[in-house]
């Protein structure tokens, strides 16, 4: 039994938590949140340069053979500073397929993910389709053309390629989809964190390959997965964050003549806040140590539906007890509210999963 | 004891329901159902075509031009208003500042401000919070010094709802800081024309400008504007507080809100049946109901104890913490049946001109959840109201 | 539209509230919890007296004519002072399937539950059979004779006749079977609130009588619905006195150099409390109020699922912030959690009556 | 990272197994798993097998006798015999006295206890709680005076866990009031033979007999066995509470509870299926499951902060509460389970000796629910846990 990070995986923890506390404060992260593409170009070079866009390749894609633990330390320092930059879109969504894939030119592909040199973005989920991840009416022809409406395109106004995911005769496959190609229109917009967002209609679009015709469900059930645990850890450093904003504000804040934390009744509900943080930590400690695949699948279901829950709880109470401020854009605790809410709604809400988890 | 209304209480009831069939303009009824923002002139309409009817003085005295209504007949106007959708009313002239002024005015006060409330001629907004001040009201250090027949004031109020399109403020200054600090505290009205004030806006998590900043830089206002007596302003202002009930509007409007939403449910597919035959959702709306009929009766008793003559008191903080409680629930059902689908931005400065895929009501789930944030916080945090109740209800 | 009670009920309220106030203090309680029958048989006599028993029934059996209010306020006076007193069990229970059915002596019967001279217990559920009023193995046959195993018969060791529920060749029926019948056998046990109940063995049991033949279920189903109705009141009014005592408690209690109800943390836990209290008296109001049959027991069985949750947590607030003091069998205290985990349980689960609401 | 088990760790496992296999009563065993309460008798044979074959050192170091197990180890071994259905180790003298002895003790103290408490020779209990004192334990009033070589000691302890059970008690006496609450507190161990004591018990809300009021009328007890210093007592107090770590032996516990009641829910019919089918059983089993799950693995990064060196601190109040929480909620769930059939009552005060047609777990669901309302009060209510969470972790 080990429950402990190896030293490359504190490294690259600190190097992570060295960016976010010195390059990335508050205000520019709302820089980049209210720039055009909604994140910064610098950051995501610096990101490339530092080798974290490759971590969770394998070396013969040019990776560095990182796993999820890696991605979890990063993602949890990521929530901290509530970090907009597409990495979960681009490296592990997207990267999470493609690693995953037959496509025959994916190293390529990855080559440019890793290098930050092109953006690409999944397309699965379909307008009042649900959480399934097989439920899609978008249709991959023999021929290669692509029709259908995707929805909540993470990443979206950024991306150079889509991955469609949709069904085919052989079952489901993916299709490869230039932003340019003919028969496709992205409708970009923010979503309520901050990030940016799109719908992808695509009308006879041809693509440039269609791919992993035997098993793309799987892969992108696995994609997911990965996905999951990224924004759990995102969620449990945003958690932290919060709770520790929220002691800083009540001790400096002064009510009828004494510092807000010194009000019991506030005291035990920041314990709460704090509590909750850490029995998330050690929920996720377990899914990253445990090995067997059915155990760990079940294991990331239940992981979500604590996420979601205690998240939002956490979000919500420090929203709460920064009084009026809270709930002012100017105040960064709000924006940490809204990213984990968003968490708790992507890819499933937190019912959805304890029912996933009940039937595995 | 029964839930039954009289054969006039029923007359009443449909003579509402043709009113609001009438004279409830179709295009405030279209937004309000779409979840539109309305304009000022549009809230102006609205509050016209009540007062055109006589049916603004719903919670004033006769002799001031209230409706002389008794309980059940507010409760039913009240609920009906909700039912349809109607905006509420904008309290602050109507509920809050009009009662300080028939209760501690002067006569002429009375004369120039209360009709012209009931009529909605003017919009009030409210002077109470500073910065720093918080729960804590009575802490405020916005100034006003007399000099001659003037007050000269100075400093900053903050949380003022509607502000930007108020006509007039109601302020709490302090005019003395000698004493202890619930002492010295003045309650003036102040033309929002008047030179040397400034609006700022507040920006709030849906992104929304319903709150402003409001600063003073040596605004000049007639002594005669000072309402009762110098200093005594603490007075007013706890009155007008335990005034500031929560509204019966509460219950009505989550109950129209829940409506749509379990209709919304039938076509709505987290997996491959609707929501509306998923046993979590169905708990979660049961027991929502189940509550939101504790509240109302809730409502029922206090309105029942107040026809006999007993004040509602601090039960109804009891009130206010529930039913923000609930309107926060709803809100997170809302957003959680928009899954993924709530988080295109569809707050009033997103990209409200592209047309998403996320229906409207998913997309207006955030905004909505992030903007009751604030309703366990504003008017007294519900932690205050806890406060309240433990010591002027339980005595401890 | 009529909240107010009329003169009637609220004279007898008082006279319930003044018999609990100055005859029914704590230790008189544990006095008839530890006889031989479990309550005081002085005390039933004075309900008799003060007509109290006569309650529910209609004029022409003897009757007051009082209806579900007068029993709830009586109830959530009883609870006040967790009266251990077989009212439920005798008048509810037993008198609601009696004066509904078509048993021909039943006017004999009511008459003497109204003097108190004899005492009558209902007997309809079986081991693991769960709640569902229908769901019976006990067989009533054609000549009168019953075989079946009854558990939880309320008040069973006090009991002169049994009301036996059962299946029957035109449906289900009730037998009348009288406590020395031959082929019945009692055993009896005390139940963790300190009520008496009893298990009922019928081997060939002859019965008295076999009545109702023609709506026994729905017969039953009324009766129960009044008694969720009066442990319900009886609940609130428990939960009254628990945050009652609980203030008491805090107050006169110091720790730390303060009385412990001036801990802020306390304090809000105390008005969760009180709050718990009166939203439930306001459903409960609800119920009472409303006239419309279907729309009635629908908010019935609501009123029993939320009953069930705040009267548990009320019950286990007020033990918690008593501290050690509120576990020992000497304070009053957890004698009221008791008493409220008993209700939370009877006649179905909290879950079990959002399920029923939610068919309704 | 990884919860594998070594090949040395999995050998261990197996003779941990293997030893409870052979050594294990049956007949305790069999009460275990009836529920039954075990006399002191069968509590002391458990102990004794225990301590034959040499574990009962599993926290103690082992220059005093202690095993000499890594963090894994520890955990292991105390998992199998959770899940097992062992009894728990009484803690008082194995957990908590005998820490203080080793580390404040005399050499003839240690000489003279620990090997007697590693052999379970002696039952302690503790004499901390006063009543009126409650979590404010420094206010203590029972006072030791001292006359030659020996100290007179009166006054009443409280809470005494199987106090009439023990041979020996250690106490917190007052040997000085003329300071600061803490100081003029003395430690000493008494003899619970020794004239003037009296144990009476205090039933309990589940009817059982656990803890004890302990009442001292001039009893005279040798100088030599105080602990330390005179008046230090609360330093080693503190050290006593500090080690008196939530022991890890509540999760395991708990999972093979909640595993027996899955068992019965496929036997169990509310409605017309099984409750293992129904949803909202489901949920809550699957959510005590998750909560679970996030308790042990925080018990095993504490252990796995010790193996580094690191002091597990007031993490262990987190892990209290929450454990706490979770023991209760799991009562509760085993209460709703049987339903009406949980009425009967099957406490030890109970009448255990009629037969009743409800099985023996309905019945016992009720007295453990009711047991288990101490656990959130005793060893500092979870109250007190988070005040020191705040002060000690938050720093607020």
């Amino acid at each position: 039994m080990n429950l402990s990070f190896t030293d490359e995986q504190n490294l690259l923890r600190d190097s992570v938590s060295k960016f976010c506390g010195s390059d990335y404060d508050f205000e520019t992260r709302m820089k980049s949140v209210n720039s055009d593409s909604g994140h910064n170009p610098e950051h995501w070079k610096l990101f490339a340069e530092l080798g974290w866009l490759a971590i969770p390749f394998s070396e013969d894609l040019g990776g560095l053979d990182g796993g999820d633990v890696d991605l979890s330390l990063m993602f949890e320092e990521f929530g901290k500073s509530i970090v907009v930059e597409p990495y979960l879109a681009n490296v592990v969504l997207s990267g999470g397929v493609l690693k995953r894939s037959d496509l025959e030119n994916k190293t390529d592909l990855i080559e440019h993910l890793i290098t930050g040199e092109k953006q690409i973005s999944l397309a699965n989920y379909e307008p009042q389709k649900g959480f399934n991840l097989d439920n899609v009416d978008c249709e991959i022809s023999e021929d290669g053309s692509v029709n259908g409406l995707k929805t909540t395109v993470l990443n979206a106004p950024n991306a150079d390629f889509f991955l469609v995911f949709g069904k085919h005769q052989t079952g489901h496959a993916f299709a490869l989809i230039s932003k340019d190609a003919k028969g496709s229109k992205v409708t970009t917009y923010k979503t309520y964190d901050g990030f940016v967002s799109g719908d992808l209609h695509l009308e006879n679009c041809k693509a440039d390959a269609v791919f992993s015709k035997a098993d793309a469900v799987d892969i992108l059930h696995q994609a997911i997965l990965e996905g999951i645990i990224c924004v759990s850890s995102e969620a449990i450093g945003a958690m932290e964050t919060c709770y520790k904003l929220t002691i800083e504000y009540t001790q400096q804040r002064e009510q009828f003549g004494q510092s807000l934390s010194k009000f019991q009744a506030l005291q035990h509900r920041m314990v709460d806040m704090f509590m909750e943080t850490e029995f998330s930590k050690s929920f996720l400690l377990k899914v990253l140590a445990t090995d067997d695949e059915n155990e760990r699948t079940k294991l990331i279901y239940g992981l979500k539906n604590q996420i979601a829950k205690a998240g939002k709880y956490v979000g919500e109470e420090a929203v709460q007890l920064h009084g009026g401020m809270g709930v002012t854009e100017e105040m960064s605790v709000g924006h940490y509210l809204k990213r984990l809410l968003v968490i708790t709604n992507l890819f499933g809400s937190s019912d959805y999963f304890l029912d996933k988890y009940i039937e595995s | 004891m029964d839930l039954n209304f009289s054969k006039e209480d029923l007359e009443f009831r449909d003579e509402v329901r043709e009113f609001l069939d009438k004279e409830y303009p179709k295009h405030i009824k279209e937004k309000m159902n779409n979840g539109d923002e309305l304009s000022r002139e549009e809230v102006v309409e609205w509050h016209k075509a009540v007062a055109k009817k006589g049916w603004m003085g719903h919670s004033w005295p006769v002799e001031h031009g209230g409706t002389g209504w008794d309980a059940t007949k507010v409760y039913i106007y009240l609920r009906e208003l909700a039912l349809a959708g109607c905006p509420t009313f904008v309290p602050f002239g109507l509920q809050m500042v009009a009662p300080v002024i028939w209760t501690f005015g002067s006569e002429e006060q009375k004369k120039k401000f209360l009709p012209r409330i009931l009529n909605f001629d003017d919009w009030w907004c409210q002077g109470y919070s500073e910065p720093g001040s918080g729960s804590d009201l009575a802490s405020l250090k916005c100034k006003a010094v007399r000099e001659g027949d003037e007050y000269v004031l100075n400093g900053q109020k903050t949380w003022t709802t509607l502000g930007q399109h108020a006509d007039w403020i109601f302020v709490l200054v302090r005019t003395d800081d000698s004493g202890k600090k619930q002492e010295g505290i003045t309650f003036i009205l102040v033309d929002m024309k008047t030179p040397g004030i400034e609006v700022k806006p507040i920006i709030t998590l849906d992104g929304d400008h319903e709150v402003n900043e409001v600063w003073f830089d040596n605004v000049r206002v007639p002594a005669e504007n000072v309402v009762g007596e110098e200093g005594q302003g603490w007075t007013y202002a706890k009155f007008l507080l335990f005034h500031e009930r929560s509204s019966i509007a509460g219950a009505p409007n989550m109950r129209r809100v829940l409506n749509s939403l379990k209709i919304r449910a039938k076509n709505t597919y987290h997996t491959d049946k609707p929501l509306s035959e998923d046993k979590n959702f169905q708990s979660k709306v049961a027991q929502f109901e189940l509550d939101l009929d504790a509240l109302e009766m809730t409502e029922l008793r206090g309105l029942a104890a107040m026809r006999e003559g007993k004040s509602p008191g601090a039960e109804s903080s009891l009130l206010k913490i529930k039913g923000t409680e609930l309107q926060q629930r709803l809100s997170t059902i809302a957003v959680e049946m928009a899954g993924h689908e709530g988080m295109p931005y569809g707050g009033p400065y997103g990209f409200s001109d592209v047309e998403v895929a996320a229906t409207k009501s998913d997309q207006l789930s955030a905004p909505k959840y992030l903007n009751f944030r604030k309703v366990t916080i504003y008017g007294g945090t519900n932690e205050i109201q806890k406060n309240i109740i433990a010591k002027a209800v339980l005595g401890i």
